[in-house]
């Protein structure tokens, strides 16, 4: 198990009732740790635009998490 | 210097127009996103951006410095507003300046449409009837998904 | 009220841009060209505009009700200089407001390629070894005409 | 033989060495009464997006011209 922590943003973080928390989780991907918390963020699926960012950067849904990550959910931007 | 910025306070376009002055350049274009009274169908009140700010400033910093290689520009800027905005206001500027309007309209309106649907960027509409939401991006919403349309344009 | 004006004096494109505020506009897109200091190989000093005000007016006025229905744009407006014109100085200030952005960037891109090639505008060069020259339009430049380049764009 | 006012602008204004002229003419149409004036202008041919104006409003080249006429010639524009 590795301990990650998740930070939620705009809708995520409404849903989640939370900005950040910390998680153990055995998840290899940024995409499992996603599903893992759907029951925080309530999107099934992170590829209907959703965004992730890892340690200060963005990132792929299949990039790897590693124990210690800092692990941002994107929910689909609006800008301008 | 720093090509994009987060405001928390309305954005200075004349200055920001001044700030590009380049005797080199001889065509300049600005794109302003303005806050609208409706959207889908509702009437909004005010709008509201949540930004996030490291990402909002590398990614966009990452698009200016691809989008003035691949067109040529001579200089390109951009500023987001976030927090709460009333109707009228400018919830986003970008500024292009080029040796001609060919490039300068190209990557200005490659600026904008990638700002969209690439930043950290969130937006929330406050509706005359009291409700609110967040809206979906604008890809999602040419996708079909089901989500929201942009107030701004 | 007059969207084409014929300006002595330096273009105030703060109040122009004020002037255009309108709270079911999302897209807000303006076009400026500057005087640059170099065109065709020569190293410009100044510009001077010639402008034949009636039929400026009039063909401007046209131009703009076309590109406003053609898009269904909100409201289009165009500035012109006359005169002497010092290096960095704005020459043309065209602004579209509209619904959403894609008209904006339409309306402005033909709103400014028509004033170009026809309205009754003549620009001379003034360049800096003393010699000076009418320019002739973008039009007869890109068929291949014998004629010199523009120095704004 | 008609009487019409012609008015030079910019190159040909230059060219002309005046801004207008009365003149005499039996041309029936504007590129005839252009032709007839390229002592003036210096232009051969005004199809090379030169411009012409009867009376006040924008005109074609083959637009007839008529005793008391106005005729405004515009060498290439370059606005902008």
């Amino acid at each position: 198990m590795k301990t990650v922590v998740v930070e939620y943003f705009a809708l995520f973080r409404d849903r989640a009732g939370r900005a950040e928390e910390t998680v153990e989780t055995s998840s290899a991907s940024a995409a499992e740790l996603f599903g893992e918390l759907v029951h925080r963020h309530g999107t099934d699926d992170p590829r209907g635009h959703c965004k992730v960012a890892i340690n200060g950067a963005m990132a792929q849904w299949d990039d790897p998490i590693a124990d210690g990550d800092r692990v941002l959910l994107f929910p689909p931007v609006a800008g301008g | 210097m720093a090509r994009v910025s987060i405001s928390g306070t309305p954005i200075e376009t004349e200055a920001l127009r001044n700030s590009m002055a380049d005797v080199r350049a001889g065509g300049f274009v600005v794109f302003e996103g303005w806050v609208r009274n409706h959207n889908d169908g509702r009437e909004v009140q005010r709008l509201e951006y949540e930004v996030y700010h490291p990402l909002a400033i590398s990614e966009g910093e990452r698009i200016i410095t691809e989008t003035c290689q691949r067109h040529g520009v001579i200089d390109a800027r951009a500023v987001h507003r976030e927090g709460l905005l009333e109707l009228g206001d400018c919830a986003v500027w970008v500024g292009v300046a080029a040796g001609h309007r060919d490039e300068a309209f190209v990557a200005c309106r490659e600026i904008i449409d990638r700002i969209k649907v690439e930043l950290p960027i969130w937006k929330k509409e406050h509706y005359v009837d009291g409700d609110s939401g967040w809206v979906n991006c604008e890809r999602c919403a040419a996708h079909g998904h089901t989500h929201g349309h942009s107030t701004t344009s």
